[in-house]
């Protein structure tokens, strides 16, 4: 069974993303909220990892909400925007949760 | 599906609270049931009734209140780390000879088993980190 | 009288510090204090355009920023390299008189103030 | 020389306090003078008197009440910041309708302005943050 | 009965967020609860040994850490590279039963647990 | 006139000392406290630029209760183990204190 794996940090200040993408496994889910939305951004020090974690088959979503308060439209990752309900279904689908803070 | 939620950030600071609030609010639309809310570490501060935000903020307590209210929902505030911090109610207030208590109703402080159990008895655990 | 430069460090919505900086240099203009602001590392981000609060449960910053002309704090600064790492492009701004740094610049900014308010 | 110092940091989660603290004593001891201590952000939970922290662990905002007592030391709590955070006085409690509030002895609030004001008047300002 | 995973990744006092993660570790043993504890990133600084915390201002987080045991929490599991990239080394720990883990060790741990708890 | 710069996030985390590294001029002096403290060790990240920056005749000191507490004792960068007497000392030295955290 897979895990959701949740990240509020800005990779352009902290390393959690960093370390949630190399310990993700095949079959888990990213969801990137608050901070973490800035690792949408395709000039974040983390993108190289996050499309190799994209072509393993692990879908990365952001939550839209914190996208839009950020101004956050443009230069994005191949990354799915999502709303909370969408969130909560993830989060039943997935056996555990993991949020990185 | 039965969701435990763990708070531990504070309301105003970090966005935590404001997460955990949003994502209780669409799991309860859903239909899901929320076992137990479980305000730890800096989330403490939630439960305080004392906060007296500007009119033209969202103020978080008081929401997590009215969410707690309508939906009969289990809030418990992990004592040890309410005391530490500063959130009590009238019974601790007595016991440590304090003159006031500021602890929101719907709240209740109780032990980190709290945790524990709502973590045996729930589908998912989610944290809420600051 | 002793200047003041505050130094905004942080992401505009993911806590709360970059909004408290923004009130301490407002309440310093207010004042008729000599105040600057500078903004480098992840508070560049309180630059950006089109920034889209969640009516009613998140207030606007980009408005916090632009009430600082009105009350007389002219001049916003920014660090060039952070912006540029952070591929914050400089023509989607939310306030128009931003004046950037580069490194030599800011160590410049700093040396000429009288106190630092370090947020 | 006249120092202010601005506490970011909650007292148990962080060590903002614990070092502005220290720092504190250390100015003192050392014939400095302290203008303004101005506790801001997350620093205002610093200004509770209802925390109740374990007897072997260190009571950080009693430390505080005992040092401003002891010299004399002007402590101010943003005003805006506390009511956000449910720190209160019994004159804000009285405004804003909340039946206690929970201000230690030694802290007073005020606005933003006594922070700007203290700046002028020192000559060295240090941030302690979260 | 349902595995709790306990993932502790920050350092030992800079937060209390550690020490709040060990509190709730041993309250799991405490009703004998299916509980383990990872430390990972900052968190493997909790298993430096010759901590000395300020005497009557911190609390050693190494006897929170030792208590462990007593509570029939036998094996702390920590993250190897995450100790290699800091420098920390293995003959240096306050507490001996450490089950040291790769990435995919890692991995396999938390899929093998029912619940996770994020520090 | 001078700045002293105190840093409180490790530099396994976080990027801030090494923001701070980036960004201190000649004359300053830079103060390692709280998780700061992890910027002394010898495998820090921040270890080449930090050396640069001593090189440049910047002094780098730590706060010895903050070390003493972390347990580091060993492999340690060329820095001045120091006390908070001598913090105020440094604050009175220089004009300015900028709080990285």
């Amino acid at each position: 069974m897979s895990t959701l794996h949740t990240v509020n940090k800005s990779p352009f200040a902290d390393q959690t993303l960093q370390s949630c993408l190399t310990l993700c496994a095949n079959g888990d889910s990213i969801l990137l909220i608050e901070d973490g939305t800035y690792g949408a951004l395709t000039a974040a020090p983390t993108t190289a990892l996050l499309n190799s974690v994209i072509a393993r088959g692990i879908t990365v979503y952001a939550l839209g909400d914190d996208l839009a308060a950020r101004g956050l439209h443009s230069q994005l990752n191949n990354i799915t925007t999502i709303n909370y309900q969408t969130f909560v279904r993830l989060s039943c689908e997935h056996k555990t949760i993991q949020s990185w803070y | 599906m039965k969701f435990t939620l763990v708070i531990l950030g504070a309301p105003y600071s970090d966005s935590a609270s404001q997460s955990a609030l949003a994502f209780a609010q669409a799991a309860l639309d859903d239909g899901h049931s929320i076992h137990r809310l479980f305000f730890y570490a800096n989330g403490v501060y939630n439960a305080s009734r004392l906060a007296a935000p500007p009119q033209d903020e969202h103020d978080l307590p008081a929401s997590w209140t009215q969410l707690i209210k309508q939906h009969q929902l289990d809030a418990v505030v992990c004592i040890a780390a309410a005391l530490r911090r500063g959130v009590i109610d009238a019974t601790e207030a007595k016991r440590y000879q304090k003159d006031s208590n500021n602890i929101a109703e719907g709240f209740e402080l109780s032990g980190l088993g709290q945790l524990i159990e709502a973590s045996a008895a729930s589908d998912r655990l989610l944290t809420f980190g600051p | 009288m002793k200047s003041l430069l505050c130094i905004s460090r942080h992401s505009p919505y993911g806590t709360a510090i970059a909004r408290e900086a923004l009130e301490a240099v407002l309440a310093a203009a207010a004042f008729e204090q000599n105040i600057a602001l500078l903004l480098m590392d992840d508070g560049v981000w309180q630059l950006k355009d089109q920034q889209q609060p969640i009516a009613g449960i998140q207030k606007s910053l980009a408005r916090n920023l632009n009430a600082l002309e009105m009350f007389g704090v002219d001049t916003v600064y920014a660090h060039q390299p952070s912006a540029q790492k952070r591929g914050l492009n400089t023509a989607e701004l939310c306030i128009e008189s931003i004046e950037w740094l580069d490194d030599d610049q800011v160590r410049q900014l700093i040396s000429n103030h009288d106190h630092l308010l370090s947020f």
